[in-house]
């Protein structure tokens, strides 16, 4: 068991022609992901990697029976592919791209949720779940290891740090899910702890927030109540000044709402142990679980 | 990280947040009523639109920051006179750091009421959400604070959207009688069409003012368009002639490059990629009792000349005593990084130390690079920061 | 029982306070329908023949307990007035209103949908149930009697016209729905039919269509092997020219679709007595009863 | 019937169908690749046109009415004088009984296929859809009965839209493959933000040109706004001055006056209130032998005075020769009828003979008063429409 991705996922690329789709679906096949088609409008009948190439979803999903998409198609149309996908009844919807307008997002997110489609992103390095051996997005394989703990994140290369120092301390990670660095993401904090709670697998969270928005406040809350298991916490941004976008279009402190202070009294409110670093949460792991 | 969008990213310099003045004007195009007046960039000029006016004004400093009004960049003036002197005073204003350039001078309003009007994003609705309140003239957060009670809230349906007869329930919910229902409304509609037609993020109207003889205005105007939507108003950009006014060289150039820059009050700058790591590297400076200058992203798949040009962007900025690179290395290679760093130093812009933590794709080429050129690194990034720290504080 | 409209209906007027509004709510008052609340935003406090009259549908539903809407707001406000009587949740909801846009109709018509509630017309008479004394419209009330029978049609002065000659020869209705003449109106033909054959009091039908279209051909369709009580059906516009608009929006014959000819073939085809001329209607019903 | 909407009565004289070249027009705002050329209204101009066109030409009629290019609207010409030449004849043309007033001259294509692309109206799903084939050139009436497996349909969702996604799949569908797809996908693009933005009925592009240089060109143009919709676009009817160039008078004061007219072959006017009962009282009269002239229907509540006015109007049509009046008072009141009809009879107008139906409110004061003018009347649409009938038969 797994969260959203296992081994039966089959996955489309959309924009697997494109240099970032291209580089990517690559990486994924050397990981073991289970890429199965490529879309591109008008380039029906390429190959990349060995991949071939359809002109639609649709195309592409009747000809290999695909169950998700990871989309790196560029900004302005990545709305329209990701509703492309959602039509397709593909699932979960991966949306790399970064810039996508909100009000395209938030278009997307709707369209999803009326057909119980989990979309992540967009602005997400992606899903892995590193015992099924499958990652759907841009993240380097091999610092994730199988194991028992769920891990997610706002942020990408700050979650390879995170799983990286959990690989050399031996703690091995269920899946791991990039929500993606957006003010709106498809796939909220608290959704993503419960459908941790449903998997069997996973017997720790471990919850990486950042500045911006109070998600990481509702998913504490959330898991005050109803949740049992052991969760370690980091925000990112403690030392953010209030006004400024730290890289992350979601991640800015708005008045007095968004800040690290507020989202970790949040989670020391919840049971939830707090690292003050990075490579404190592998020490915390040992010691709550 | 992720995919590039090129179309998007020559736009990306400009922060989109429009002057009040810049806002009304769009405010007016879609027929909202707003006070008579004019943008004067001189005393002389805000003379001549207070003559014009021919009645008191208010001369109202056009600066993007917040709480203008009690840094002292509004006045009143009775006559034309009063108004070039009042302009005078607030043309030489640097309000929240920022120069103040141009006024708004308008006719001064007999204000009966002030009402909040707004419209913006609700992050976990994933929803806009329509915004009133009775007591406006403050912010809204004050206004959360002081009477949550008197905020009216109405998230937009995604699909079937805002319309006429939700606008007037909250001018109804907000305590409004007879036509002001229907008038008040109107505002709330225009604000609406406003924010489906420019990508909206953020809207508001604070203070809308009802006057003593029973009209409505807006008398300030707040109007954020989503950056990433700016490619679809390119005709807007280029009227508004928007000059990157509001950044400094260092902003502009690592804007200019599609890197996430932010300037701070400390000493040492944080080269990292990606944002979330590059704020938890600022956390980790100021752990070990250091205080970071610079957050600068560059982004995934950094390449060398990228990782040059990001060390001598943190470089220009005079507070800088000492760089940390730290680098987790997924899509960005190693090598690449460090070929970079050797460039950069090579090139004779290395003025401070460097401290480098670098680890992930391509870690064994790229600390032999390092290693041949004689440059130190670390492994974790709580090690590279305790050494910064500890560098920068040795050279005081 | 009825359709649609029993002696539990308590309705709000949407635009109480307009010429049409003011004269209709009376003439409704005093056919027996259970006025409770006028709607006309701005003049809450006011009264129309004893009404009370208020800002919102909201208001007066709560004030109220309204269960139903008639609304008589001019067109360009009218699909508005749909969506607020539609968010109250009031069912049915009747828009008497001429003109609307068809872009508006959609709107309003499939956001009813999406809740389950029926929207009569636009552009239609009304609906009224002689049985309970309820007329949520514009018909002259009495030339409707109780009775036995299941009334719909596309056209207002035709049905009037077709009722009085039932009353006549001592046939009466149990519900009268006017669907209204514009090209795209809520309740089909169909819909109708379906909501008719689930009423235990309806033991027959008079289906009264026009050119245009071919919502009468897809109901005789249905009809044909769904429903087994008498049916008598009658077309008007036999000898209108193709390309013309006859009054209705709706009642256009475009190419060779929306004849009265395919109508009546239909009709024939699915067993329904077919009426010449409209006196002939309650002769065949007397025939098939 | 129903309620008055005043705002737009003013517009509802227009039946807004545009012009080929009007709607290519807005075809060409929305940036859809069509054929290089220009609108004449005189062989002269038809000249100039070809002349900077400086290539063979197709010289088109302009006028609202299928199947032009059978009745001979359409002509090629090789040179600029020919182009005058064929322009000369066109214009002298009537095309299904409407004068040619203008001309369009467009550069003759290259084709090497012909697509159909349209969006309408779904009655029965209260949907847009939207509608390809790759068998152009022919009516999709046409298409439907002899190809229609090459019709490739697809419903516009009521609170999504239509998406490129979909567009693109359409054209797929429709057999194109490549750089075709999208460039296809365009066109149905633009078609769906018209519609939205100027609330079409109807429009089409047919043929939808693939020349054999493989670009995709608008050779025809068809729109169709939404009547009822009209008053949101009055700065468009404004810009396309439309003269109400198709109407006969007799339609022109009827539409000035509200009150659907349509003129038929026969000799009988039908004057009647509501749609429904005017087309069953023509359908009556046919029953019982005759043939009517007119289609009158007064509205709800008409008045003295518009009975009066719509006696008037059914009178100035040659053909006529008897009246029927078949009233069924709803709204409508008989007393107000019989008012109309004995003052329009008072005035000398009434030159034929009128029958009379009259039943419903105000039934009894109605009859009245027709009796005291010594006017009868009958109790039966039937009878009415047989007495008509006769008496016309007798006149002959």
């Amino acid at each position: 068991m797994a969260v959203l991705v296992d081994k039966d996922t089959r996955v489309i690329i959309q924009g697997i022609t494109g240099g970032q789709g291209t580089f990517h679906s690559g990486a994924m096949l050397e990981y073991g992901t289970k890429v199965v088609a490529g879309v591109t409008p008008g380039k029906a009948g390429q190959e990349v990697h060995g991949v071939p190439v359809y002109d639609s979803v649709k195309d592409a999903k009747d000809a290999h029976d695909a169950t998700a998409s990871v989309i790196f198609v560029p900004a302005p149309f990545a709305g329209d592919a990701a509703l492309e996908a959602i039509a397709a009844d593909l699932n979960p919807v991966v949306v790399i791209t970064e810039h996508v307008p909100v009000q395209d997002e938030i278009r997307v997110i709707h369209a999803a949720k009326k057909k119980g489609i989990t979309v992540i992103g967009p602005n997400t390095p992606g899903i892995i779940t590193p015992g099924a051996k499958q990652k759907l997005g841009i993240m380097p394989g091999h610092v994730f290891s199988h194991g028992k703990v769920g891990l997610m994140s706002r942020s990408g290369t700050l979650t390879y740090e995170i799983a990286a120092g959990m690989t050399i301390a031996g703690i091995g990670i269920s899946t791991a899910i990039g929500l993606g660095g957006d003010p709106c993401v498809g796939l909220t904090t608290i959704e993503a702890v419960k459908l941790f709670q449903e998997d069997n697998e996973t017997k720790a969270l471990v919850l990486v927030g950042e500045i911006g928005g109070d998600a990481e406040e509702r998913a504490a809350f959330y898991i005050k109540d109803n949740y049992d298991l052991p969760v370690v916490g980091f925000i990112a941004g403690r030392t953010a000044p209030p006004g400024k976008r730290m890289g992350h279009a979601g991640a800015i402190i708005s008045g007095s709402s968004g800040t690290a202070a507020a989202k970790i009294a949040a989670f020391e409110d919840a049971g939830i142990a707090v690292a003050e670093k990075p490579s404190d949460i592998a020490r915390l792991l040992k010691e709550v679980m | 990280m992720s995919a590039a969008d090129n179309s998007s990213d020559s736009f990306m310099v400009i922060l989109m947040k429009l002057f009040e003045h810049e806002a009304k004007d769009i405010f007016r195009e879609f027929k909202m009523p707003t006070p008579p007046g004019g943008v004067a960039r001189t005393p002389e000029e805000a003379k001549e639109r207070a003559a014009e006016i021919g009645k008191p004004v208010v001369v109202k400093a056009q600066v993007l920051a917040g709480k203008r009004g009690k840094a002292g960049g509004v006045k009143f003036a009775d006559t034309s006179d009063e108004a070039a002197k009042v302009a005078e005073e607030i043309l030489k204003m640097r309000i929240n750091d920022l120069p103040v350039k141009a006024v708004l001078v308008e006719e001064k309003l007999d204000i009966a009421q002030e009402i909040y009007a707004g419209i913006t994003i609700d992050r976990n609705e994933r929803k806009y959400v329509v915004i009133g309140s009775s007591a406006g003239g403050m912010s809204i957060e004050e206004l959360a604070e002081t009477s949550p009670e008197k905020i009216i809230k109405r998230h937009v349906d995604p699909f079937l959207g805002f319309h006429p007869y939700e606008a007037r329930q909250m001018a109804i919910n907000m305590g409004f009688k007879g036509k002001q229902i229907n008038r008040l409304a109107g505002f709330f509609m225009i604000l609406w069409k406003i924010v489906q037609a420019y990508d909206v993020e953020l809207t508001e109207i604070n203070p809308l003012i009802l006057t003593k003889d029973g009209r409505f205005l807006a008398a300030d105007a707040r109007l954020n368009i989503d950056d990433n939507a700016l490619y679809r108003h390119k005709s807007l950009i280029e009227e508004l002639k928007r000059e990157p006014a509001e950044q400094n060289e260092r902003e502009r150039l690592a804007a200019e490059h599609d890197m996430a820059y932010v300037e701070l009050d400390g000493d040492i700058a944080c080269i990292c990629n990606g944002a979330g790591l590059t704020m938890a590297t600022l956390d980790s400076v100021a752990h070990y009792g250091g205080k970071a200058s610079t957050f600068l992203d560059l982004g995934g798949g950094a390449d060398a000349e990228r990782v040059k040009k990001g060390i001598e962007i943190a470089l220009m900025y005079p507070k800088v005593k000492a760089i940390l690179v730290n680098i987790m290395g997924g899509i960005t290679r190693c090598d690449e990084v460090a070929k970079g760093i050797i460039s950069a130093k090579e090139d004779g812009d290395l003025t401070v130390p460097l401290v480098i933590r670098m680890v992930g794709t391509n870690e064994g080429e790229g600390q032999e690079i390092l290693q041949k050129a004689g440059i130190p690194f670390l492994r974790t990034m709580e090690e590279a920061a305790a050494k910064v720290v500890e560098i920068v504080k040795e050279g005081a």
